[in-house]
C-alpha cells in the first residue's frame, strides 16, 4: 500500500470528486430516461463508482482506457467533458460522438477512452491491439480495459489474455465481478471462487481486490500499470463490487432478493470513502458536501448544455460510414 | 380468434412443442427466470425446470455448439441469441458445423435445431443491437431462415421449425414482440417455403419481410386511398424460398417493390431481384425493380436518424406511389 | 513486362508498403517463418523482423482486434486469416467494431487495414476450407471488399488498400496465386471502386468476380471462335461498387451474365442484378439478367463433385450462349 | 496405475495392433497423396498414435468422441471399418461420408465418432452439447474430445471447458500437445509449461501425460472417463508427444530442425511399446511383427476396396444439403 500513501490531499479529494460525479450522472441519466428524454437503453454503474475512479487514477492521462456497456463510470473518471458526454447520451450533434453512438457507445477518443461497447467483452481483443501498437512504438503508454465477471466467460477473453500475456504487453485487465451477468450470478458462471485465479491460465500475475475500497482498488491498479509500463507485462484485477440498479432498464429483479441489494447498498464505496477521509481529518463533512453539490450541479448544467444543443442534422446521416 | 402478442405466440409455441416432445429443450444467455431480454420465455423455465430451460454464459459459440452436438445426439434445442448482431460471434459453429454436418456425414446425421434472434432496429440501441443480418445465413446452405411477421405466422413456423430435422435460423423482430392479432391455441404448423399474400392488388407488388409487412399493409391501405391497389406478399421463410408465388405475383402487377430493413447493399432484395429477373416474369416486368431498404450505414443512437435509416411507411408509400406511377 | 504470380505479386505489394510505411505490419497465423498455408508472405519476416511480421496463437477474433485496436492507434496492420471459412470466427470483431467505429465515434476515429483471405474451391480441402463469403461483408457498412483476378490487379490494389484509410476484407483466390502475369516493378495503386473492363465485346456482358474472370476470358475467347463477342467485366473491387461501368455496358450489350464461385443465392450475384435492374439500363435489357454462381451445397471434398460445384469455362460458355441466341 | 494393470494380455495386443494399423493407414494415405490418388491435404499423426489408442481405450463402444483435422488415428482406435474408411479419404461412394466429406471431415456416427473437424477446435463446443444431451438423458455414456495444443488457445476452448465445468458435464478433453501449431511452438503460444494447468481456471481436474507412452496416456484417460461417467465432471489431459511428419502436405519444415524431429522419433510411441511387452515377455518380436504386418496387409486391403469402389454419381451432388 505503499502507493496508497503517496496519494495528496488534493488526489483524493479528486477521486471523491469523480466518485459522486458518476453518481450524480447516473442518478441523472435514470431520471432522465423515465422522463422519456432518452430513449435506448443504459446500463448504470451506481455502486461501482470505486472501481472506475481507482483504477483510472493510476493511469496517466495520455494512456488509454477500453470500457464496456456499464461504462459512464470509466468515461468521468477519463476526464470526460461532462457536457459533450451528456450531449452524447442525449443523442445530440454536440455529443463526444455526434449522437451516432449513444450510452452504450460513448467514446472519447481525446481523453485516451476508445469507447464504451455494446458488445460483451468486445473492447477486449481492441485493448491488445492497442497494446501491440503501443509496444511497437516503443511508447511508454499502457492500456486499461475493463470488463465484467460475465466477458470472463468469452473466448475474447481467453484469446486477448494469452495474446498479452505471450508478447508481454502493457494492458492492465480490470474484471468488475459485479455478481452478475444480467441474471446470471457468477456462483453459477464459473467453477472457481476468484476470476483472479484466471490469470494463471496465461501466466500473467492476477489479484482480487475489494472494489468497493477505492485505495485498495487504486493500489492494484496502480502496481500493475507501473509494472506494464516497465515492460513487465499484463496483469488481471479482478475488482469485487456489486451493481445496485437492474441489469439495463428492462430488468425486474427477478434473480435476486432485496436484502441482497439492501446489503450491498451499505456498503456504498463513496459513503466509505467519505467517511474514512473525514475520520483522517483530511475532509471535513461540509467539504464534502459541497464537493458532492459541485458535481451534481455540474451535472444539471451538462444537462442544459445538452438540451440546448441541436440534433444531428437529418442531410448529415450518411455521413462518417467511411473515412 | 383470441389475440396474442408475437412475443405471446412464440413463447406459445414453445411451451407447447416442450409438453409434446421431451426432446426439445431451450437454451441461451438468461433465457430462465429472466425470460430472456425480451421477455419471451418468462415462466417457461418455472413451468419445465432448469434442466430444460438452461441459463448460459456469454458464449455465444459455446451455446451454438452445444445446441449442435445435444441434435446430434437425439436432442432437439431451441437456443436463443440474445441480439442477432452477436451471432456474428457463434457464425462458425452455425456456418461450418451445424449447416454442413449433414452434408459432410454424407447424410448420416442430422442437427434439428431452432435458432431464435431478434434483429432489427427502432429501440434507440444503436450499431450495435440492431442489425439485421438474415442474408448471411440465407448464403449458407444446409441453413433454413424463417422471418415472421405476425403473431399467427409466429407461432405456425416456430412449431414447424422446431419440427424440421435442419439448423434453422428464426428471426423476430423487436418492434413486433408487442403487436397482437389472432393466434389459435392449438398447434399448429406454417410449411416452411410458403410465401403469404398477405393483401391482394392489382397494380403493384410488395415483397416485404418482417416489421416491414406490418409497414407495407399499413402503406397499402393509404395507396388505396389514392386508387393503387398494392399486392402484398410476405415471404415469411426466406430458405426455403416460395418462388413461385412471388413470381406469379409479378407476372400478374408487372411492378415489384422489395422492402426490407437490413442495409440494402448485399442484403435479400437483392436475391429476390435477381429470383424474379433470371425467371418468366422478367418479361412481364413493366417497371425497373425497386428495393427499398436499410440505408447502407450503421444504425445510429440519435432518435431520428435512427427513424430514417431504415423504410418507414411514408417511404413506401412514396415508393409505390412513384413506380406505379403510369400504370394507374 | 516483367511477369509475377498473383502470390509474387502480393508479396511485393506488401514488400514495398512496409518499405515505405513503417506503420504497416503483417500480423497472422502462421505468417512468419512458414510464410502462410500459401507461402503468400514467404521471406518477409526475414526481412523486416519478427516485430513487422507476427505470427499469432489460432485466435482468430485476437487477430481481427488486435488490428483494430493497432490502428485506432496510429498503426496500419495488414492481417491475414488463413482460409476465409475462419473468418467466421472473427466477425464480431470485424462487422460490429471495426467496421462501425469511425461512425460510432462520430468520425473521430479511424480504423485503417486490410484483412487478406483466400477463398474458394478447388484444392480439395472441401466444405470447411473453401469458402467464399465475399458478399457477407459487401452488405456491411463500414468495410471495404476487395477481390483481384490478376497479378497486376492484386499488387495494385492490395496497395491501395493498405492506403486507404477504413478496413478492407482482401479477397484472394487460392487458384490464381499461381497464375502469372505482367506487374510493373515500382508501387501503384488502382483505386478502390473502378471496375476493369477486361475485354471489350458487344453480345452480352459478363460480369465476373475473381478466379470467373479468368474462366470468363477463356470462355470469351472461345464465344468468339462462334461469333459470340462477350465483354467482360471486373469489378475487383465489391464494395465501393462501380455500377457507372456496369451500366455503361448493359445498355451497350442487352444481355448480363453474372458469375461468380459463391453459392447463388444469397450472394453478391443478387446484388448485381439488383443494381442493374433498377438502373436505367433495365430499358435496354433483351433478355432475363442471368446468374451463373456455386450450387447451393456444401463444397464437396471428392475431386468430381467439387468441380461441378463451382462454375468452370464450359458452362460459361453454355450459359452465354443460350443467352446469345436470337442476338448473334 | 492400478487401472491399468488390469488390461489383459489380448487387450493389450489389441493396443499394439490399433497403433500398427494407424501407422500404416497413414504411411500408406502420404504414397497415395503421392502418387496423386487422392487429392486435398491431410494432416498425418504419425508418432502420435499412442494418444489416440491410449485415451480411446479407455472408452466403451457406445461412448463418442469428437476428432479433429488431425484425426486418422482417433477414427481407427474407435474401430472404423477400415475399408469405408480408405474409401473416404479416396472420395469414394463407399466411403463413411459418402467421399463428401474426406481426410478432413471423416466422420463414423455408427461408432461414435462424431467427426474430425476442419475447423481447429471445431469439435470442443459440440462436445459440450453432446456431453449436455448426454447428461439430460440420464445416459451413462462419456464423450472424448480430442483438440491440439494450438485449439488450446481458441475461445471456443475457454467457452466450451467452462461450461461442460459448470454444468458437471460427463467430458474428456484430451489436448495432443505435439509442439506444434503448424509452425507455431508452444513455447511462443503459452506463457505456462503446461496447458493442462488451465484446467484450474474452470475448477476441473487437469493432468499432464507422457503421451508417447500408451499406458500412462490410458490410465489418465481411464481416470478421467471413471469420473465423468460417474457424474463427476470433466477433465483435461495433456498428452504431450510430437508428429513427425510436415503439417499437412505443404509444410517445408523451416520451424524446427532435424535434430529435433530425430530426437523424438526415437522415442517412438510404438516401438516404445512393442520393446516392453516383448520385455515383459507378453509377446514374442515373431508376434509382434504378425501383428504389424497384418495391419499393413489390412490397409492394403483397404486401398483396394476402396480404389475398387465408384466414385458418387454426378447427379447425386445435390443431395443430403438437408435432412
Ligand atoms: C456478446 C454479447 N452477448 C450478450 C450481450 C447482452 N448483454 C449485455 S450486458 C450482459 C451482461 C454482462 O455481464 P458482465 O460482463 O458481468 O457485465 P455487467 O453487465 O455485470 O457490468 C449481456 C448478457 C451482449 N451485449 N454481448
Ligand atoms: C480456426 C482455424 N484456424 C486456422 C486453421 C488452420 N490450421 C489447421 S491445423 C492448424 C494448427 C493446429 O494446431 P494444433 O491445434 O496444435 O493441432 P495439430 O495440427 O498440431 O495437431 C491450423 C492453424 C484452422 N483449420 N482452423
Ligand atoms: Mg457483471
Ligand atoms: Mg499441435
Amino acid at each position: 500500500m505503499a502507493n496508497v500513501s503517496r496519494l495528496s490531499l488534493g488526489q483524493k479529494r479528486e477521486l471523491l470528486r469523480q466518485m459522486y460525479l458518476i453518481r450524480a450522472f447516473e442518478e441523472k441519466a435514470e431520471e432522465l430516461y423515465a422522463m422519456g428524454k432518452v430513449h435506448g437503453t443504459m446500463h448504470l454503474s451506481i455502486g461501482m463508482e470505486a472501481s472506475a475512479v481507482g483504477a483510472i487514477a493510476a493511469l496517466r492521462p495520455d494512456d488509454f482506457i477500453l470500457s464496456t456497456h456499464r461504462g459512464h463510470g470509466h468515461c468521468i473518471a477519463k476526464g470526460a467533458d461532462l457536457n459533450q458526454m451528456m450531449a452524447e447520451f442525449m443523442g445530440k450533434e454536440t455529443g463526444t460522438c455526434r449522437g451516432r453512438g449513444g450510452s452504450m457507445h460513448i467514446a472519447d477518443p481525446e481523453k485516451g477512452n476508445l469507447g464504451a461497447n455494446g458488445v460483451v467483452a468486445g473492447g477486449i481483443p481492441i485493448a491488445v491491439g492497442v497494446g501491440l501498437a503501443l509496444k511497437m512504438q516503443r511508447r511508454d503508454q499502457v492500456v486499461m480495459c475493463f470488463f465484467g465477471d460475465g466477458a470472463a466467460n468469452t473466448g475474447a477473453f481467453h484469446e486477448s489474455l494469452n495474446m498479452a500475456a505471450i508478447w508481454s504487453l502493457p494492458v492492465v485487465f480490470v474484471c468488475e465481478n459485479n455478481q452478475y451477468a444480467m441474471s446470471f450470478p457468477v456462483q453459477k458462471a464459473f467453477r472457481i471462487a476468484r476470476i483472479s485465479d484466471r490469470a494463471a491460465a496465461y501466466g500473467m500475475p492476477g489479484v482480487t481486490v475489494d472494489g468497493n475500497d477505492i485505495l485498495a482498488v487504486y493500489a492494484a491498479a496502480k502496481e500493475a500499470v507501473d509494472r506494464a509500463r516497465a515492460g513487465g507485462g499484463p496483469t488481471l484485477i479482478e475488482n469485487v463490487t456489486y451493481r445496485w440498479r437492474g441489469h439495463s432498464k428492462s430488468d425486474a429483479g427477478r434473480y435476486r432478493t432485496r436484502e441482497e441489494v439492501e446489503e450491498w447498498k451499505r456498503k456504498c464505496p463513496i459513503q466509505r470513502f467519505r467517511q474514512r477521509l473525514i475520520e483522517e481529518g483530511a475532509l471535513s463533512p461540509e467539504e464534502a458536501d459541497r464537493i458532492r453539490d459541485e458535481a451534481y450541479a455540474a451535472v444539471e448544467a451538462a444537462v442544459a448544455f445538452a438540451e440546448a444543443s441541436p440534433e444531428p442534422a437529418l442531410e448529415s446521416i450518411e455521413e462518417g460510414v467511411y473515412a | 380468434m383470441r389475440e396474442l402478442s408475437y412475443a405471446e405466440a412464440i413463447r406459445e409455441a414453445l411451451r407447447q412443442e416442450m409438453q409434446r416432445d421431451e426432446r426439445v429443450f431451450i437454451i441461451g444467455e438468461d433465457v430462465g427466470v429472466y425470460g430472456g431480454a425480451f421477455g419471451v420465455t418468462l415462466g417457461l423455465v418455472e413451468e419445465f425446470g432448469e434442466e430444460r430451460v438452461i441459463d448460459t454464459p456469454i458464449s455465444e459459440l459455446g451455446v451454438v455448439g452445444a445446441m449442435t452436438g445435444a441434435a446430434l445426439v437425439g436432442m432437439r434445442p431451441v437456443g436463443e441469441i440474445m441480439f442477432m448482431d452477436f451471432i456474428t460471434l457463434a457464425s462458425e459453429q452455425l456456418v461450418n458445423q451445424a449447416a454442413k454436418i449433414h452434408f459432410m456425414f454424407g447424410g448420416k446425421e442430422k442437427v434439428p435445431f431452432v435458432l431464435r434472434t431478434p434483429a432489427g432496429s427502432g429501440t434507440g440501441a444503436a450499431a450495435q443491437h440492431s442489425q439485421s443480418l438474415e442474408n448471411w445465413f440465407v448464403h449458407i446452405p444446409g441453413l433454413k431462415v424463417v422471418m415472421p411477421s405476425t403473431p399467427y405466422d409466429a407461432k405456425g413456423l416456430l412449431i414447424a421449425s422446431i419440427r424440421d430435422d435442419n439448423p434453422v435460423v428464426f428471426v423476430e423482430h423487436k418492434l413486433l414482440y408487442k403487436v397482437r392479432g389472432p393466434v389459435p391455441e392449438e398447434p399448429y404448423t406454417i410449411p416452411l417455403g410458403t410465401a403469404d399474400v398477405k393483401r391482394e392488388g392489382r397494380d403493384l407488388t410488395v415483397i416485404a419481410t418482417s416489421i416491414m409487412v406490418q409497414r407495407a399493409l399499413q402503406a397499402a391501405t393509404l395507396l388505396a386511398e389514392e386508387g393503387i391497389e398494392a399486392e402484398v406478399i410476405d415471404p415469411r421463410t426466406l430458405k426455403p424460398l416460395d418462388k413461385e408465388t412471388i413470381i406469379r405475383s409479378v407476372i400478374k402487377t408487372g411492378r415489384v417493390l422489395i422492402v426490407h430493413e437490413a442495409c440494402k447493399t448485399g442484403g435479400f432484395g437483392g436475391e429476390l431481384a435477381a429470383v424474379i429477373v433470371e425467371s418468366e416474369a422478367f418479361d412481364y416486368l413493366d417497371a425497373p425493380v425497386i428495393r427499398l431498404a436499410g440505408r447502407d450505414i450503421p444504425i445510429p443512437y440519435n432518435r431520428t436518424l435512427e427513424y430514417h435509416t431504415v423504410p418507414q411507411v411514408e417511404d413506401i408509400v412514396e415508393a409505390a406511389r412513384r413506380l406505379a406511377q403510369g400504370r394507374v
